[in-house]
């Protein structure tokens, strides 16, 4: 027997280009592909490797459609080796190809990190500038649909601790395309994450945030600065990916109220705009991280200390919502127990102002 | 639990109850987890979240380990274990009430359908490819410094293969003589790619000769096949004699997760007509080892089992979320 | 022609029990190999295995003469195959048995990370506590010796910004027995890392606290348990490892000057003992953090973010001495650059006294 | 550069004098090394300070290699490199200055002894295990990707041969007929683990069939062995027919690294008979291939290009440790 399968649109196709006031609308995921796309086109040194990148499009949409313009020869399934075919991203790179690497899963780092953080990221170092490794490698982070503890970690703040590779992590279409084409450009190792629940998947739970306006030439978003995504006065928000989302939902709804919160979208990692969360607290003295991360040793300790070491007495309340140390769970009750949601983050909020601590 | 080292018509049919065991099961997830996703598929919504890759096809594979098995051997399995770990005797109920993330699921809802740990038949998966091989080898190693018989089962997909994961594994068990069978189900796919693009050779069997280990393909899907391979290797292993490699030439009927349109895949026509469990049934029929009443009987009691326990995980407390870093350490506070 | 080699104990024996005030002296090396043995002695489930831990001893004497007392069944040199082998420790864990597995420089999680952190580390939780991973880790780390970047680093950040595995890094022979002691015991996995320089041994520069008074009875030092190293009141110095030694060297120098110092040896980063960091920075108001990991998104952040997520206003300075975001160089000229060195940490310390702030 | 395909006499004194170049290198290294390291060996003291892994007794492989290769081609090389590099072609001076942590090193003395890499000549090299292999695979591809006939060696230990890098890089490699041949050196030993205790099978040159790729096994130390299967494997990847896997049984005529008292070792007694330098001396002279004059020459040129090397590097200046953060990213500014 066979499987009476659900009308799905697993490569998100049916999300692209809705025209809106005039305004060319993508998915996050289509604005990647589109990136991708118009880099290939300008420079025949790029081109995409990966497990299920070619003809199934990639597992969450990031190479949709591009075999069929590329081919295979430039959009190349691989097999499930990943410290092969990283390396063999990386020996191209040495040889000035750009390569743009799918790594499917962030979760699967544990195979292949030694090509990653070893190689890709110190032969520049290790060489004395001598050799570039001008490679992207590109993948999926965060939890929210049950995943279960090996498929919906973040871990950006495990790639930011390691030396020489550059770490973005866009929150909306504009950004990652942008970012995307600053990281193909770059002479640098780049790290590009994406957030499953920032692609605008027609098959996952989506935020509105997640189809948005995008230019059709190309640009950049400069890797190493923070977007202001909301202005405000009485707390900030420092965050990224998904939670961005989150905090701006929050921030809307405590405006009617009288709470004014200011939103920073890091955008990236490394470097980190230590300037933009400075200039943030400067004004509101209450400060709050959200991180879909695990909590400690990581981007949230990062953000506070880089602020405290500079001043102080700067900030009068310091707070964090993050994923606590433990592996995401399975059932949907735990995993939104341990998620950084909107209640979570307005529930921060609500202490910040009071002047409550945390717990 | 009674060993078959010969195959006899009890044999046979045990091994075919248990593909229907497996099938119905299957086929009962399928229509749970699609159940409550519509309208738009959402992955994460519904009685059963996230995702789910079924093993419908590859029932040979698991039925024709089964009665090689006891409870005290130990197997690891991957992200597709149902089949497998219903073959090792995993308690129907409490691994349904884990696919449902429920207190009373083997993993009390943390782990889900791709974590399923089970003490008790020493059954256990993990959701990264290759990455469920190491672990068989410090059970079977276990197994071997306690003097006893027993032996490690360790399933991988033919994608697996080209994992570096395979490679040590397969080198490290030849070395030490560990008494652990690996058995690669070729399903021709690892996901969207197909196995003459992932793989260097035509059949994995070969690479035994790699290790020193005798390997060996069990073609078209054959229960029997399986059978006779995984008897003469779990005899081997459990005799001291060291570790053996099995590729047994299965067939994913379904898509490679729920929600897989499978666009991608060229074989799908032919799919139906190479299901293994009408095929073996009505090999079985035909030779006279049973009736259709027999198959009708075994259908009955499968659905019956497998109805119980959904019906046990439906019914069973959500965890509380209060809970939520609750396991993580058996001792000592959270940090 | 043949190598003329120069007299050397790469394994350590020549430093071992040197009587002194009748207290018994042992290296750290020998802490933790006599840890070991008595576990061993007192459980025939414990067994060791890795690279090189069998007639070699451990490359940096972690195992010596493990093998003449209790063979090569259960000291075990395994093939070059970390990830075979970690795993082969946690399977063997599962069904009861007690391993200890010797990854021989931290600097090569890369290459296994996937068995230690998916594994090792989420079957405890994935399976709701019905099954335990009773596993001892055990690791060098640490530079300072020209081993260039890939077998310099310290990467402890690494491992404790991941769930479900303990962490301890001790640094004085006392500490390493009994926490190596307690981490065998414990039915938690445990990272067990030992900087080389804290090994005493005889090939390489070591401080004079290597070796040091251990009991000879077995006892237990409570892993997540911080030390308090020196106490004092102007300045809390709160570190780990290595680094406790040039802490209290720097300590002990200022203090003729009239500056006093608490130095805060962390012992364990998972659990991590924030009361401890608290308790003193409640008296001195001042923290500088040494660290020889890279300085962003580790230990140095989370150690600063614990302190004024709960009480923001209490700390008039705070800095860090870490290595900072670059691998780590090979010329000693240039890897003493980067080092938390004694020098580093007086001049912050002097900084922080002065009210100045570091850069 | 001359591409010698034939086995010419000019050929075989060409090998032997890379051969004495790089054992001479080696020598003037240990001198280096050792000279300021006393009294008590102090591992990170002296103007070489770090870890020491040196090539001799293994000038065969290097040798055997050289003469196949032009300076487009691409070599990745292990913890071990020197013999290989010089090979190769890597500027001798750059190379010691990096060794001496020099700024006119090849990596202005940020890399070291086991990372050196040098563009020029397309030659790198990693201190982990086995991880130099995929990088070999993508310098390869980018050669074939832009239609030349270049070729990437991929060196590695037969330790590394039990590492998943070594087997994912080899599928990889054949599956995508990449032009890269990998060499490994047999040198018995993995620092104190024999091979018989790492390696379940007795060469990893069977290995190459679970590939689909040729092995083949070059026994005694032999330069002209190697000589041979590497002519062949190269000319099979510039005709675009794909990798080959070439093992070599060499020999590691000193420690694993400087201060290894090898007292693990048990062949150590009849090490020095083995040593291939004067083995394949004595046969060239007996076949009158060479004089003993020629030998002389051949020692007094090296040592000639040798002591120039290290002077040059001892003459070099030191890096600024105000440098230390430059060269982690080409551009931007440091986070
Ligand atoms: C290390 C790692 N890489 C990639 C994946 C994503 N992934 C999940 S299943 C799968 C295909 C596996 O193919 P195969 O081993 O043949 O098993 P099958 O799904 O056919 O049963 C892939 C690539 C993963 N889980 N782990
Ligand atoms: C992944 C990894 N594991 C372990 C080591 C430590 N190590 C360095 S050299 C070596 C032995 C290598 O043996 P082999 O590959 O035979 O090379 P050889 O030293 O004999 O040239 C080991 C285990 C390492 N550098 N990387
Ligand atoms: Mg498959
Ligand atoms: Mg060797």
């Amino acid at each position: 027997m066979n499987t009476p399968l659900p009308a799905n649109d697993l490569d998100g196709q049916v999300l692209a280009i809705e025209p809106d006031a005039g305004k060319r609308k993508l998915s996050t995921a289509k604005a990647i592909q589109e990136a991708i796309a118009q880099q290939m086109r300008a420079d025949d040194s790029v081109f995409v490797m990966g497990e299920d990148v070619g003809p199934y499009g990639g597992i969450f949409s990031s190479t949709t459609g591009l075999i069929e313009e590329f081919g295979p020869h430039r959009i190349i399934d691989t097999p499930i080796s990943e410290t092969a075919f990283i390396g063999t991203g990386i020996g191209a790179a040495v040889e000035g190809m750009r390569p743009i690497v799918e790594l499917m899963f962030a979760d699967f780092f544990g195979v292949c990190m030694d090509q990653i953080y070893n190689h890709m990221a110190k032969i520049h170092y290790e060489s004395g500038g001598n050799v570039q490794v001008p490679m992207v490698l590109m993948t999926a982070v965060g939890g929210g649909y049950s995943d279960g503890a090996q498929h919906s970690q973040s871990l950006w703040g495990t790639f930011a601790h390691l030396p020489g590779m550059k770490v973005v992590v866009p929150s909306n279409p504009y950004d990652a395309k942008g970012l995307m084409t600053a990281a193909i450009r770059s002479n640098d190792p780049v790290v590009f994450m994406f957030h499953k629940g920032v692609m605008g998947l027609g098959w996952m739970k989506k935020n509105k945030r997640s189809i948005d306006a995008v230019p059709e030439e190309s640009y950049e978003v400069p890797i190493g600065k923070a977007r202001v995504a909301r202005e405000g006065t009485d707390v900030t928000i420092v965050t990224l990916s998904l939670s961005v989302h989150h905090s701006l939902d929050v921030a809307e709804k405590l405006e009617q109220e009288g709470i004014s919160v200011e939103v920073i979208d890091l955008r990236s990692l490394v470097p980190l705009d230590r300037d933009a969360i400075l200039a943030s607290v400067s004004k509101t003295g209450r400060l709050i991280v959200v991180d879909e991360d695990y909590q400690s040793f990581g981007v949230s300790g990062e953000v506070i200390a880089s602020v405290v070491e500079r001043q102080p007495g700067l900030l009068t309340h310091v707070s964090r919502v993050c994923v606590p140390d433990v592996p995401l769970p399975y059932a949907s009750q735990l995993e939104y127990g341990v998620l950084p949601t909107p209640a979570r983050i307005e529930a921060a909020v609500r202490d910040a102002v009071a002047g409550r601590g945390t717990s | 639990m009674t060993l078959y080292p010969e195959l006899t018509d009890d044999a046979r049919r045990e091994m075919l109850r248990m593909m229907v065991l497996i099938r119905t099961y299957e086929e009962a997830i399928l229509r749970e987890y699609h159940a409550d996703k519509s309208p738009g598929f959402d992955i994460g919504a519904g009685l059963i979240p996230g995702e789910m890759h079924l093993s419908a096809g590859q029932e040979p594979v698991a039925a024709g380990l089964a009665l090689h098995l006891t409870t005290d051997d130990a197997m690891t399995a991957t992200h597709r274990p149902h089949h497998v770990a219903i073959a090792k005797g995993v308690r129907l109920r409490e691994m349904t009430a884990e696919i449902f993330g429920r207190e009373t699921g083997l993993g009390r809802g943390r782990g889900g359908h791709m974590h399923l740990f089970d003490p008790e038949t020493h059954f256990s998966c993990s959701g990264i490819i290759a990455e469920g091989l190491p672990p068989a080898l410090g059970q079977a190693f276990a197994f071997q410094r306690r003097g006893t018989d027993r032996v490690a089962i360790a399933v991988a997909g033919e994608g697996a293969a080209n994992q570096g994961a395979f490679h040590e594994s397969l080198n490290l068990a030849a070395l030490w003589k560990l008494p652990v069978v690996f058995v690669i189900e070729d399903n021709d796919w690892g996901i969207s790619v197909p196995r003459a693009k992932s793989t260097s050779v035509t059949s994995n069997a070969v690479r035994g000769a790699a290790y020193g280990m005798p390997g060996i393909r069990v073609e078209e899907n054959s229960v029997e096949g399986v059978y006779d391979a995984a008897g003469e290797a779990i005899a081997r292993a459990r005799a001291g004699e060291g570790p053996s490699l099995i590729e047994v030439h299965t067939l994913r009927l379904w898509g490679h997760f729920e929600g897989d349109a499978q666009g991608y895949r060229t074989d799908l026509e032919g799919v139906p007509g190479h299901d293994p469990l009408p095929t073996y049934r009505n090999a079985l029929v035909a030779r006279g080892v049973i009736t259709d009443d027999d198959y009708a009987t075994m259908q009955a009691s499968a659905v019956e089992r497998v109805e119980d326990a959904i019906d046990f995980a439906k019914g069973s407390p959500v965890p509380d979320p209060a809970d939520a870093l609750k396991y993580v350490f058996s001792e000592g506070a959270h940090s």
